[in-house]
């Protein structure tokens, strides 16, 4: 059996005298659409930070289309697909919402100007942004900013793309609107992992489902078995 | 005890994103009150509205307190924490490079509690032995469980009158949980303190609740004494997201 | 080389060693626990030896002008805090470039004003422990490296008790770790940081007397204390009181083997070289957390 | 896509007339001091065109332009005390020092916040002083005296000579700075000023490219002092360290405006051309402090520089 795209095996991270995330094992099939939830605090942030790059993990090992990746920069792992929202936008602000997505199309792509400008605007016009390529990115609104961070991620064209909160604190119909758009790019082939707290959005979303508690797995399966989990239930209602 | 709190119709967010809609809740003295859901639906903006850390955009908070009327939109932090509020914030946020001791004193900023410090601290290093224990070692190098008392520890040496407690469940192993919430209670009883809770943990939180409030996307969509929470089947679909 | 010129370069190095932890403190509390990029404290510092200088001039004894010009450098750093705060760190943007170069640009104006103003020449004090020495068996101390010593110590030693048995000071080391977290145990950060600004540059007054007490002083002599108060800063881990003092020693001694063994000439590079080697090899400092 | 295709045969059509210009006042300015006075001029310009490829574009202050000046300076005099080298090999080899003396530095700070690569590039000034107060052979504190060579035809004088050279540098350094604004690299340098975190998950090899362009400035800044000893017929450690040229470079990058790469030019032109006049008219002494007192001030009230201005108004 060939490997799957990214092998979490093992992996733990502490801060401090804190237990950020303890022997956490999961595998990712290229093309899947996945789900990590866990209530506040689980250590899904610090995860999707040990998988791109941000932190180094403690334990464990991290591969991703056979490699072992735990010990690379953040930058060698995203030319290598692994792409990512911020939970809360972190926008190049002195640039307009088109040269932030020129950066990894320079920078992962290698592509020229021109070309990465076309493909930019193609990307921005996916995600209802092509209006604003030429205001500067500290001018956006928040769906906006949300928005941004996706397409950025995008321009970097990606196998992987880790969407850290996407949604949080965006009214209903935007949460729809950015739904919409991350079945558009699993439909492209790209493998899509979501966190979030909206439920219905993630069990809408995926096809498997994680969920997080004090660092530890402590259930995995289809969006269904995962509500009807007791461990789940415990996690978030408690015991 | 002659204290009142109360939340009416107020509006909050963070720049275009409005957090909370029309909210209003109420805590009487001596009451402990559970705030129920699951995370970004806003209870920790409703916390942070009370301790003007967050302005609401409308509406009012009003702290009741021996026949004096505060609107506590008005005022800053500081003001708030010192007539008596006290918020143990979500993800404790210790001083990790000062000492157990030197935090736990640091509670105790304000003048009013600064006369209670040796009565204040030897209930604390009681009620948490392991404090008592660690009290030179840096409030970073401690396990979650650890800091968690320490944050609440940290937020009783300002004596205060109305505690609000922000996610006490966050980051930490189930039996830790309980254990948390049972001191909760317990220190509730010896202080005579009236408690506004923000809890995902509904079966732990209801334990020790005597009323509860479950907020969806910044609303709150039900609320009631424990057993009309407990019995509510909608609880669960709220929570789990299958409504 | 003799074991006896050693032992006298240690011995001298260790009062050296103090004094150079006592005219650090000061930006330990500026730099290191409030993270304001004040790279114009030693500047501030010469400015208080002139201060010192001109009260002297009428024959009061130079500590007791460092002492009385404390409050009056409180009030000036006070007020410095207030400005960097309203321009720069309350904009946030940018705040690292333009802060570095609003206190550099500083530095350079107290500087070139006191070239202006005393003249280019070197100014000494008058003191009836200034001159003299007192002799160890075959060891010279002079009087005025002692009293350095014994002031840098007790001033190192007040400022950490300060710190840690105080509510202000606690709120001092707290504040540069989580200002909201410190707004709910009732403080205000803002005013928190304006004091410790203040305190660290009243404590430079007091600094500055004894800079021209161990030596002549010049207005470009700044330039060398930029090193030595930023390698015993770095050195001790950043805010750390005791690493202070202990950083403060290990430069003094190593100056002082450094001038003992290859001269005059080759000393104001240590504290430089030093600083280099601790930023590339334990940028957490010796005692840092 | 005309527009940067138009724009940049403009620039380049205006870095040939500055030269031109030059060339044209060498031979029809037979004022000496003139000379004297705009290689300064262009010294600066060249020195805060330097500075803003780091400073501006990637946020990293360096307070050590006489570091890496002195070097590019030193490294000429050495040359020329061992084997008479010609002005070209002193001026590219001082390039070449300073420049890994950039790397250098970078390699040992980069990683840290810019307040500790603005430390360590001061202690780099103090400690280079020191060690050519030592060093006997290019004339330890004293300094040493040097004999022009003379100039090779067409130039009338070295001085004149001299003059065009450092043209050629400031024109030259002009069109590195902005290459790299305007390139992948600008982008990448931008990127990484704006947010650390988000450049390195988007691709940007963030500490490669602070140590690229610390070099580039380093080696701009070491070629710009390598003419100084000639300019000067000699050398000593106290006027090569000198903080002056810190806050000339600093200075008219910020007072210019550290966005795009016109900024420092004007800067370094008003910075320069006032130091000139208020030394000769007044004292060396107010002329810094005037230059601080500016400093100072533009940071406070026009962070933007004078740029700033006009790009607010458009």
């Amino acid at each position: 059996m060939s490997e799957p795209l990214l092998r979490v095996a093992g992996v733990s991270k502490h801060f401090g005298g804190f237990t950020a995330l303890s022997d956490v094992n999961i595998d990712l099939a290229e093309g899947e659409r996945f789900g990590l939830i866990g209530p506040n605090g689980s250590g899904k942030t610090t995860l999707i930070n040990c998988i791109s790059g941000a932190l180094r993990n403690d334990g464990g090992s991290i591969r991703f289309r056979g490699e072992e990746i735990s010990t690379l920069p953040a930058y060698q792992r995203t030319r290598r697909g692994i792409a990512r929202s911020f939970q809360i936008p972190r926008p190049f602000h002195s640039m307009t919402v088109l040269e932030n997505l020129l950066v990894p199309s320079a920078y992962v792509i290698h592509l020229k100007d021109e070309e990465g400008e076309v493909k930019a605007m193609e990307i921005l016009r996916g995600m209802g942004l092509a209006e604003r390529a030429r205001s500067p990115a500290n001018q956006l609104s928040q769906v906006e900013l949300r928005k941004l961070e996706l397409a950025r991620a995008m321009a970097a064209r990606p196998k992987l793309l880790i969407s850290d909160e996407a949604m949080a604190g965006l009214a209903g119909a935007e949460v729809d609107e950015v739904l919409q758009i991350l079945f558009k790019l699993n439909e492209q082939g790209i493998t899509i992992i979501m966190i979030e707290h909206i439920m219905q959005a993630v069990m809408r979303f995926s096809q498997r489902v994680i969920c997080l508690d004090a660092g530890k797995i402590i259930c995995e399966g289809a969006p269904a078995q995962i509500v009807a989990n007791p461990d789940v239930q415990k996690a978030y209602l408690g015991a | 005890m002659a204290l009142e709190l109360s939340i009416r119709e107020i509006d909050a967010g963070y720049g275009a994103v409005r957090a909370l809609h029309g909210v209003s809740i109420s805590v009487a003295g001596g009451e402990t009150v559970a705030l129920l859901g699951t995370n970004g639906n806003g209870k920790s903006t409703l916390m942070k509205c009370i301790m003007g850390m967050v302005r609401p955009t409308k509406g009012s908070v009003i702290l009741k307190m021996d026949s004096k009327d505060f609107d506590l939109t008005k005022l800053s932090t500081e003001e708030i924490v010192s007539l008596g509020v006290a918020l143990v914030p979500e993800g404790r946020r210790l001083f990790p490079k000062l000492t157990v001791e030197e935090n736990l004193l640091l509670g105790a900023f304000r003048k009013e509690s600064r006369a209670k410090i040796p009565e204040n601290l030897a209930f604390c290093y009681q009620a948490f032995p392991v404090l008592a224990e660690r009290k030179r070692q840096l409030a970073g190098s401690m396990s979650g469980g650890q800091q968690q008392m320490l944050a609440i520890g940290r937020a009783l040496m300002s004596a205060p009158r109305l505690l609000l407690v922000d996610e006490p469940s966050v980051g930490l192993a189930p039996i830790l949980v309980s254990h948390t919430i049972t001191k909760i209670k317990e220190l509730k009883e010896r202080y005579g303190l009236t408690v506004l809770m923000a809890e995902q943990n509904f079966h732990q939180a209801i334990r020790i609740a005597d009323r509860g409030y479950i907020i969806v996307h910044g609303e709150i969509v039900f609320q009631g004494g424990v057993k009309a929470l407990e019995e509510n089947e909608l609880v669960k679909n709220y929570y789990l997201g299958t409504a | 080389m003799s074991i006896d010129l050693l032992l006298e370069a240690i011995l001298f190095g260790i009062l050296l060693g103090c004094f150079y932890a006592a005219v650090s403190i000061g930006l330990s509390v500026s730099f290191g626990l409030l993270d304001v990029p004040h790279v114009a404290h030693p500047a501030l510092m010469v400015f208080g030896s002139y201060c010192t200088y001109l009260l002297a001039s009428t024959g009061l004894d130079p500590i007791i002008c460092g002492v009385i010009l404390m409050p009056v450098f409180f009030v000036l750093g006070v007020l410095v805090y207030r400005f960097y705060y309203e321009t720069f760190e309350k904009r946030g943007t940018e705040a690292g470039v333009r802060g570095l170069a609003f206190f550099f640009g500083i530095a350079f104006i107290i500087e070139i004003g006191l070239i202006l103003v005393f003249g280019v020449d070197q100014r000494t004090v008058e003191a009836a422990y200034i001159g003299s020495s007192l002799e160890l068996g075959e060891y010279r101390v002079p009087y005025r490296m002692l009293v350095a010593f014994g002031v840098a110590l007790a001033l190192t030693l007040a400022l950490a008790l300060y710190l840690s048995k105080t509510f202000m000071g606690r709120a001092i080391k707290a504040v540069a770790q989580d200002e909201p977290a410190l707004r709910l145990m009732g403080a205000n950060p803002v005013q928190v940081k304006q004091w410790a600004f203040g305190i660290a540059t009243g404590v430079s007054a007091l600094a500055g007397a004894m800079l021209i007490i161990v030596g002549p002083v010049e207005p470009a002599l700044d330039r060398l204390y930029i090193g030595r108060t930023f390698c015993v800063v770095v050195l001790a881990g950043l805010g750390s009181m005791t690493g202070t003092l202990a950083a403060g020693l290990i430069l003094g001694i190593a100056e002082s083997v450094v001038l003992m063994l290859f001269g005059a000439s080759w000393a104001p590079a240590v504290a430089f070289s030093l600083l280099l080697l601790v930023l590339g090899v334990r940028p957490q400092g010796l005692f840092g957390r | 896509m005309t527009g940067p295709i138009r724009s940049a045969r403009g620039f380049w059509a205006g870095a040939a007339a500055a030269v031109l210009v030059a060339a044209l006042l060498c031979f029809f300015v037979s004022y000496e001091y003139f000379f004297f006075a705009a290689y300064i001029v262009l010294l600066f310009v060249t020195l805060a065109t330097a500075w803003n490829i780091l400073g501006g574009y990637a946020g990293y202050v360096n307070f050590g332009t006489p570091a890496f000046f002195g070097v590019g300076s030193y490294t000429a005099v050495v040359l020329i005390q061992a084997a008479g080298a010609p002005l070209a090999l002193q001026i590219v080899a001082g390039a070449v020092m300073a420049g890994l003396l950039g790397l250098f530095a970078g390699a040992l700070t980069l990683r840290l916040r810019g307040i500790f690569f603005a430390i360590a590039t001061v202690a780099l000034i103090f400690i280079l002083e020191t060690v050519f107060i030592n060093w006997r052979y290019v004339g330890g504190a004293t300094g040493l005296q040097l004999l022009r060579p003379e100039p090779l035809p067409p130039f009338k004088s070295y001085t004149t000579m001299l003059f065009f050279v450092m043209a050629l540098l400031a024109v030259g350094s002009v069109a590195v700075a902005r290459y790299i604004e305007g390139s992948w690299i600008g982008r990448g340098l931008r990127a990484l000023r704006d947010n650390e975190e988000a450049a390195e998950a988007n691709g940007v090899p963030t500490l490669k490219l602070k140590l690229f362009a610390c070099t580039v400035m380093g080696a701009i800044m070491g070629a710009a002092g390598a003419p100084m000893p000639m300019y000067l017929s000699f050398v000593e450690p106290a006027s090569t360290f000198n903080l002056n040229y810190t806050i000339g470079a600093l200075g008219g990058a910020i007072i210019g405006g550290t966005s795009h790469w016109s900024g420092p030019i004007i800067g370094a032109m008003l910075v320069g051309t006032l130091q000139q006049i208020i030394t000769v008219t007044i004292s060396g002494e107010v002329n810094v402090l005037v230059l601080g007192v500016l400093l100072v001030l533009f940071v406070i009230v026009a962070p933007d520089g004078i740029i700033g201005w006009f790009r607010r108004k458009r």
